[in-house]
């Protein structure tokens, strides 16, 4: 049996969600900042599986993995710079406890 | 079934280059390194186990076997466990990409993957995960500051390291380590003397550059003395691994021997020509001949024979003057090819080997601010204009 | 089966049997060495001083920085990975392109180095 | 078959550390299992035959952003976000949404007739994505310096000390 286009979107699309959940049902900012990750992932693996199946001769989906894999390291550099000043100002990462601005 | 044949194969050359690992890099490595560090020391290192005490490594190793494994209370155990593993099996994984020598037209490495180098620093970025993870499982603080000490110092070091790396790769035209060798055969001479023509000898500056930059970040890259504040034994303990006890210790010293052979071996390929044969006219040989032969005079007819010192020159001074020996009558009976291309890989490689330990017993540790201060103002600026320069000559000449 | 899966195939296996070999000593340790459960055994060495406090304590700010400045040099290099190959077929456009872009990264490894987050105090 | 074997495993790879990764209430341990979650994916890029993301996967995820990830753990909570509840309340709600977005998501890939092209890639891609980005794609190469520029600067503003 082939493996085919629709396996490799079915595994992101499982990624994806298990990001989505970790996302929603996390307190600790780093561990958001986890899911996050692992949502951007679920898209690459995506993005590869199209430029291998649907256009293989031009290589447009490799350059965007590498883009988003950029942009996912410039998020996680300004996201947990962001995670470090909360910290240092608020003593504490759980973000249901950061909760200042609500007043 | 050909999937079982290429299964059966890479299943024997893991084992044949583990084994490697184990026996050369861990056991001999650090009987070496023993027996130079006396030598400089002017001791006499191990002596009593097997000829010259060459077994005392394969006693130590048999005396880990035995000892007991403590883990550390409140440790995280599963961590704990895996962490030398994944620093052991990453500096293996080192190994798939490196060519030691060619028999006929093969090439002797494992695979040649495409992206060759780049694979090789993508494995050893990866040991700094096993570092800070046996530093923050075992619940101690000379192990925790050591293993963040030790990741900092490698995640500073690692884009100079890169950049030597990208030298060799963008002269060569290819990431494939064993292209890289045989752009080299093609023009003639090592990376780190000569450019592609025209350039030729214009390039000396560019390549001694970027190969000084790429074994002072390997040294660092591998924590050794100038660089080993994270082992420092006179100040924490030993670092990551201080509550590691026998046989786990013992595969975190076989992943740092390991990744240090393979630092030598990726230096080896990219600046030193890999397997190739240095083609010296056989006057030159000569001159190589009488230079170790006046060494050896001097040490011999003089009062330096009584010193300890002295007594890995004078191996040097011998194991150099048979080597140009041989050489000489072989290139003057019109040999191409006069000792295996094996052999060579492996003297180049030992020789950095030998520098890198030279450099350890020689040095004194350089403090954290100095690490830091030499691999970002230093070395990675150097680093990225060296590049820079050699992309520009290369294209305003070398096409 | 095309070269780059056989490639990584092996590259696979390495890391199995790696691992196996790996443990395999531990198994014989594990089999061999003497085990004595005393309590004072598994505390943590502190130079012989009874530990104190909690070992996985916070710690500097500063390894941040570093590891902060090391992220964006290295997606930095990953960029010069693909030029490095090509540039030569390309010529001069090529090489203008990549002195663009470190241009611009310099200025970021200047800003970084004059306001000290390149600074161990 | 044996695409088939090797697809299942590095999936198994990638999708069981990624659990771990959002149920762990060990916040080190979930960072760890980053690793082998990213590992996996290299693998599943090696299976596409994209050496070069591959490669770049291991070096920029499992050597650079999960040790940037392990440091920030320790320089906050360190160990003592170990003892820390780690799930918000949500927990019901997320794991519907998570399992409905999935369902959705798998029945659109498996009811989409995606026009599949029978063509090979370039054999050394590293080559081709050199091209790519040097000619096609150069306004997003050059962008690419400014963003991580930017990022630099502003990481470094926010996470410096006020002194």
């Amino acid at each position: 049996m082939q493996v085919g286009l629709t396996s490799y979107l079915i595994v992101a699309a499982l990624l994806f969600c298990l990001g989505l959940y970790g996302v929603l049902t996390r307190r600790n900012a780093v561990a958001i900042l986890m899911g996050i990750e692992l949502m951007l992932n679920a898209a690459n693996i995506n993005l590869v599986a199209f430029n291998r199946f649907v256009a293989p001769a031009a290589v447009a989906g490799q350059v965007f993995a590498l883009v988003i894999i950029t942009l996912a390291a410039c998020e996680a550099a300004v996201g947990l710079a962001l995670v470090m000043a909360a910290y240092r100002s608020l003593e504490t990462i759980q973000v249901d406890e950061i909760n200042l601005m609500k007043w | 079934m050909p999937w079982l044949i290429e299964l059966l194969k890479a299943i024997g050359l893991a084992v044949v280059i583990f084994t490697f690992l184990a026996v050369v890099a861990a056991m001999l490595g650090v009987y070496l390194e023993r027996k130079i560090s006396g030598w400089i020391q002017a001791r006499l290192g191990p002596k009593h186990i097997g000829p010259q005490g060459l077994l005392q490594t394969v006693a130590d190793t048999v005396k880990l076997l035995q000892k007991e494994h403590i883990t550390p209370r409140h440790a995280d155990a599963l961590i704990f466990n895996v962490a030398p593993v994944i620093v052991a099996v990453a500096a293996l994984l080192d190994w798939v990409v490196i060519p030691f020598g060619k028999l006929g037209d093969r090439v002797l490495v494992v695979r040649d993957i495409n992206i060759g180098v780049l694979y090789f620093a993508a494995m050893s970025s990866v040991i700094v995960i096993g570092i800070i993870a046996g530093g923050w499982s075992s619940n101690n603080k000379y192990a925790l500051l050591g293993g963040l000490r030790s990741a900092s110092q490698m995640i500073s070091y690692e884009i100079p390291l890169a950049l030597g790396i990208l030298w060799a790769a963008m002269v060569a035209g290819t990431l494939s380590t064993v292209g890289i060798v045989d752009a080299q055969v093609r023009q003639g001479s090592w990376f780190m003397f000569k450019l592609p023509s025209p350039i030729g000898w214009f390039g000396l500056p560019f390549g001694i550059l970027a190969s000084l930059t790429f074994l002072t970040a390997a040294t660092a890259e591998v924590n050794r003395v100038p660089f080993d504040l994270p082992e420092a034994e006179s100040e924490l303990v030993a670092g990551y691994f201080a509550e590691y006890t026998g046989m786990r210790f013992a595969l975190f010293q076989l992943g740092e021997y390991g990744e240090m052979f393979g630092m030598a071996a990726v230096a080896t390929i990219m600046f030193f020509g890999g397997w190739t044969e240095p083609h010296l006219q056989p006057y030159m040989w000569l001159l190589v001949t009488l230079g170790c032969l006046v060494v050896a005079a001097v040490i011999l007819t003089t009062g330096l024979r009584q010193t300890l010192l002295v007594r890995p020159i004078l191996m040097l001074a011998g194991l150099g003057l048979l080597l140009s020996l041989v050489m000489f009558f072989g290139t003057r009976a019109g040999l191409s090819q006069v000792l295996p291309s094996l052999m060579w890989f492996l003297a180049k490689m030992f020789a950095l080997v030998f520098f890198l330990m030279w450099m350890r017993w020689t040095y004194p540790r350089l403090r954290l601010d100095q690490l830091l201060t030499l691999s970002w103002k230093v070395l990675l600026p150097l680093g990225l204009l060296n590049l820079l320069a050699t992309g520009f000559v290369l294209t305003v000449w070398g096409r | 089966m095309p070269k780059v899966l056989l490639d990584w195939f092996y590259v696979a296996v390495f890391a199995v049997v790696g691992t196996l070999m790996a443990v395999l000593p531990l198994v014989v340790v594990w089999l061999l060495a003497p085990r004595a459960d005393l309590p004072q055994k598994t505390i943590t060495y502190e130079s012989g001083v009874i530990p104190f406090g909690q070992a996985w304590a916070q710690f500097n700010v500063r390894y941040y920085l570093f590891a902060l400045v090391f992220v964006v040099f290295d997606v930095e290099v990953i960029y010069l990975y693909p030029w490095a190959v090509v540039f030569r077929q390309l010529g001069a456009f090529a090489f203008a392109e990549m002195l663009l872009f470190l241009l611009v990264l310099l200025v970021g490894l200047a800003y970084a180095w004059r306001k000290g987050a390149l600074e161990w105090v | 078959m044996g695409e088939l074997a090797a697809f299942m495993i590095l999936s198994l790879v990638t999708l069981i550390p990624a659990v771990v990764v959002v149920t762990s209430s060990n916040i080190v341990r979930a960072a760890l299992s980053l690793v082998p979650t990213f590992l996996g994916v290299t693998g599943l890029y090696v299976m596409l035959q994209a050496e070069f993301v591959a490669g770049i996967q291991v070096l920029i995820y499992a050597g650079a952003i999960t040790v940037l990830i392990l440091f920030v753990i320790m320089l906050t909570e360190g160990g003592t976000g170990v003892r820390t509840r780690q799930l918000n309340d949500q927990v019901p709600l997320g794991a519907m949404a998570a399992v409905w977005l999935a369902f959705v998501l798998i029945v659109i890939f498996t009811r989409t007739g995606w026009p599949t092209a029978a063509g090979v890639l370039p054999a050394y891609n590293v080559v081709a994505v050199g091209n790519a980005f040097l000619s096609d794609y150069v306004l997003i190469f050059e962008v690419t310096s400014v963003v991580l520029l930017v990022s630099l600067v502003g990481a470094i503003v926010i996470a410096r000390r006020e002194d």
